[in-house]
């Protein structure tokens, strides 16, 4: 069974209730690295999101998820803000006009925002950001998508990774984002990031199976 | 958290609020879009010159719009960088054909969010330059990091570059003055205490009664490594020493220097750093032609100091003494 | 104790060494003495305008002086009135020949060491008037106090007068418009938590995390009541009500309005506090035709915030936009 | 036997020493209901006292007290500075040219630093102030000289009483200097200043008993 506009319009209603459950939690994430912002930087984005897409019941999949992206360039700010912006954009762009996502066309889309991160954030994969959940998560999407498993084990795969690699930030040394300034010291920690990216996938990856 | 405030989430805007009524005759407040922006906005054919970033670093960059120094102020949320609307908002406030300089603290959220902005700005046919300040030594710059942090010396950049703006010049050269005056100045901070943010609740970090961090940046985070407390004439000795080899001055050179707090500090202890400060010029035989002791850029109640040096020459003095009259600098007029 | 400084008994004295290198152009001080004077003192023929008081006050009084305010501060120990030795050693360097007049805040210490001085300086034939301020609101002045501390009105009237002596006013005239500065204005502060005198090395007062003093003078003491913390807006109304009523203030008065940070406050908090200050004056039809925001007289360290009303006309508005060139406050030149 | 000028040099000393050690129990009476400076002010005049009468080994009772007197109005500041200065200056007023004090010139000594006290602060008894240690002494000392008993006892007698009046101020409801400004909060805290009062009282009996 592919994914649904309905289903999308769920996973950011689901998205905007588990982000504002860990509010707390990410910014004691981001008080040990950062500026402990990011979980009211999220919260703010996505609590802006539901309310720009209440009306948008019958939007395919594109255009939901390029207002998801303008919603939070405009909402969010600091480093969150044009990241997870660029990449809700990447990933409206490759699926304009659709209403439904079969397996192939999920990871095209998570391709894009992977790429729209990269391009707008110069970072790589192991620099202890957001990335280091979201390729892994890419890469098992890949890998399932040759297996051909259904979506709903797809999607379970691509959150699993997300939240292998959003744990494995924890020994990573940070060069990227604020958290390159602690230098040795960033080492011990969950990269904030990759944690609320972990969340997201993993309210896809529930979504579609619930 | 103890806090002279309402809601965590409106504090800002709050902030805002207040600012506006405080200094009605010198700035606008968009309460709406978050800007801040120069009474007389927009000045047919000056070149108009835009910061912002977090709030929490009061007077900086509100304080810091009127008669010689910023056209428009962007701030975000409580250490967390604006968004590209405000910024584009500003920019087609004080635009007055001349161009728009972008003035940028070197982190990944603001460099981003302005790196939009001008897409956008030039999507529609406005001139925008950008500069972005870096002069955070305490970050090794190298393939590791983010690239040094923007802190005091934007300050100093603001006041200077506004002082040529002022006087018509154009956008490609307020743009070198302001590369110009970044190149010349480096800066250092510790703390002796966290801070909370609003939305947070509680400190940031937690720092023991004996213990200091040196190599702190703006937005209440941990610095680059924690230490013993000691005395102010060590503690200044610790910040002044690699903002020197840095910027590579010698003696006969002429400085600005900055005594900075980062908003819990009383200006008592200040005046005892920037004495010592003197003591180690001198000592170097590098000249304080001008100097700056207070909150400049803040990190909210943080306790604890920044200190800026910029290597001083015939133009930079020249604009830094030009008058200036916003809400937290003035002079000469 | 957290605090950038070396030994607590230095204290004051590093602070002046730092003042005088980094104002070098507006005072001297006398480190021996431990007075600050103006530049250009003795100026012949303009009444001299002498204050001074415990140190922690900063930038009050010895950011004050310098063209269009105070002819020399005289700052004791930490929290600790100056001695008359101070007072009159002030008054010898800043006697033009036109008299001098001590601006006095009232605390019993600071009142019998200037009664000292005065009776001193008399005895040598220099004329001196004094005058005391009084207005905090928080202490019901009655039979069973000292009387009103002199608190934010003090820096106003530091300003207002000084602009007066300027224009080379006789003593008794510029003593007259002391007196009536200090009868028009009243002050009430708060505090969130308290500070540390460096000798004695721990905070004055513990508050618990939920609770707030109200009352507060500006030495770091307990205030009248200790009550539950709460939000921006009700901490104003508690402050800024007794002041409006003690003052008689009604609708279509004007008012000199100042938010004032005890100094480890941020300018953030201060400016939500001026916002709901601004919101309560309007619904009772007072203007504020001018404000002050900002650190203008502290209590080193401590969070919390003071409401100063001064009622306006003609004369003292002129007064108060007069010129004033001095190391905290400058604007007109 | 009298008191001799060297007793009093001695007690200027003792009293210099035990202030010094009540530095901080001093001001932390004063953080109750003042501003923690009374320690450090009263340490700070007796150090410069010290200094100042170090080579007076010679000079007359009247001369030693008026320098003392002079050396705090010029080092204390604060309340206590004008009022322990005048209380001296008066003393040495009163002694003046002396070389040694019997009871009754004592008693005359105190009645003459205690108007000065009274004159400079225009306090009285009872107001949880230093008086509230003098005027009891005071009185104690004028009983002691009726009763025509031993110097000794005369002065054990009047720290005695100064000891009675300063815990006597724990009760009493401050309506002079920094205190008042507590109202009833200032009841159930001793007073700094009749504390230090009491200390140099006492170090004067202990001086001359020993
Ligand atoms: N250059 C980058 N590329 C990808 N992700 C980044 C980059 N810089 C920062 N991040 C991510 O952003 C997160 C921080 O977001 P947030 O706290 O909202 O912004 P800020 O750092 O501006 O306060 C980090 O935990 C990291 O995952
Ligand atoms: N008017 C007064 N008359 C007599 N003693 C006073 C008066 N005012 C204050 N004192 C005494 O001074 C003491 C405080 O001295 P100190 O702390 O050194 O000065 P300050 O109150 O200026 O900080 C009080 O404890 C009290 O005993
Ligand atoms: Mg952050
Ligand atoms: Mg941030
Ligand atoms: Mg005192
Ligand atoms: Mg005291």
């Amino acid at each position: 069974m592919p994914v649904t506009n309905k289903d999308i319009l769920h996973w950011l209603q689901r998205s905007t209730q588990v982000l504002h459950e860990n509010n707390a939690f990410l910014t004691q994430l981001d008080s040990a690295i950062g500026d402990a912002d990011h979980g009211s930087n999220m919260d703010r984005g996505f609590s802006a999101v539901i309310t720009k897409i209440s009306g948008m019941q019958e939007a395919d999949i594109g255009t939901l998820l390029k207002t998801v992206g303008t919603t939070l360039v405009s909402t969010v700010g600091g480093a969150s803000g044009p990241l997870y912006g660029t990449a809700f954009l990447r990933a409206g762009m490759a699926t304009a006009g659709k209403q439904h996502l079969e397996g192939a066309e999920i990871v095209a889309m998570f391709e894009a925002a992977v790429e729209g991160i990269k391009a707008r954030g110069k970072a790589q994969a192991g620099e202890k950001t957001m990335l280091d959940a979201f390729i892994p998560a890419l890469e098992a999407g890949k890998q399932a998508q040759l297996e051909q498993v259904p979506v709903t084990e797809l999607l379970q795969r691509m959150a699993g990774s997300a939240e292998s690699g959003m744990k494995a930030t924890i020994d990573l040394l940070a060069t990227k984002g604020r958290a390159s300034y602690l230098g040795e010291r960033s080492i011990g920690h969950q990269d904030p990031g990759a944690t609320s990216s972990w969340l997201i996938l993993q309210a896809l990856a529930d979504t579609v199976a619930s | 958290m103890k806090k002279l405030i309402n809601k965590p989430g409106d504090v800002v805007r709050e902030a805002l609020a207040g600012m506006a009524s405080a200094h009605a005759d010198l700035i606008k407040v968009d309460l709406e879009q978050q800007i801040i922006v120069r009474k007389d906005a927009p000045l047919q054919n000056k070149v108009a010159l835009i910061s912002g970033g977090g709030s929490g670093h009061e007077p900086l960059h509100g304080g810091y719009v009127g008669y010689g120094m910023l056209d428009a102020a962007c701030p975000g949320a409580v250490f967390t960088s604006p968004v590209p609307d405000q910024m584009l908002t500003a920019t087609h406030a004080v635009n007055g054909g001349a161009g728009v300089l972008y003035i940028i603290k070197n982190y990944t959220g603001d460099v981003m969010n302005f790196e939009m902005a001008a897409e956008l700005a030039a999507t529609e046919g406005i001139e925008v330059a950008s500069v972005i300040t870096n002069d955070d030594v305490a970050v090794q710059d190298s393939l590791y990091t983010a690239g040094r942090r923007g802190v005091g010396v934007t300050v100093l950049l603001e006041k200077i570059v506004g002082g040529l703006a002022e006087t018509g010049a154009p956008l490609s050269q307020v743009a070198d003055l302001a590369r110009k005056v970044n190149s010349q100045g480096r800066s250092m901070g510790m703390a002796l205490t966290s801070c909370t943010v609003p939305a947070a609740g509680k400190p940031t970090f937690e720092l023991g009664e004996d213990e200091m961090e040196i190599g702190i940046g703006i937005h209440g985070e941990p610095g680059r490594r924690r230490t013993r407390l000691t005395t102010a004439a060590e503690i200044t000795e610790i910040l002044t020493n690699p903002v020197i080899e840095d910027l590579g001055l010698k003696a006969g050179d002429e400085v600005l220097a900055m005594v900075n707090g980062m908003g819990g500090t009383p200006l008592l202890e200040l005046y005892i750093v920037f004495n010592e400060l003197q003591r180690i010029l001198q000592g170097k035989a590098i000249s304080i032609t001008r100097s700056l002791v207070g909150n400049y850029i803040t990190s909210l109640e943080m306790a604890g100091c920044s200190i800026t040096l910029l290597r001083l020459d015939k133009q930079l003095q020249k604009y830094w003494d030009a008058p200036v009259h916003t809400p937290a600098l003035r002079w000469g007029r």
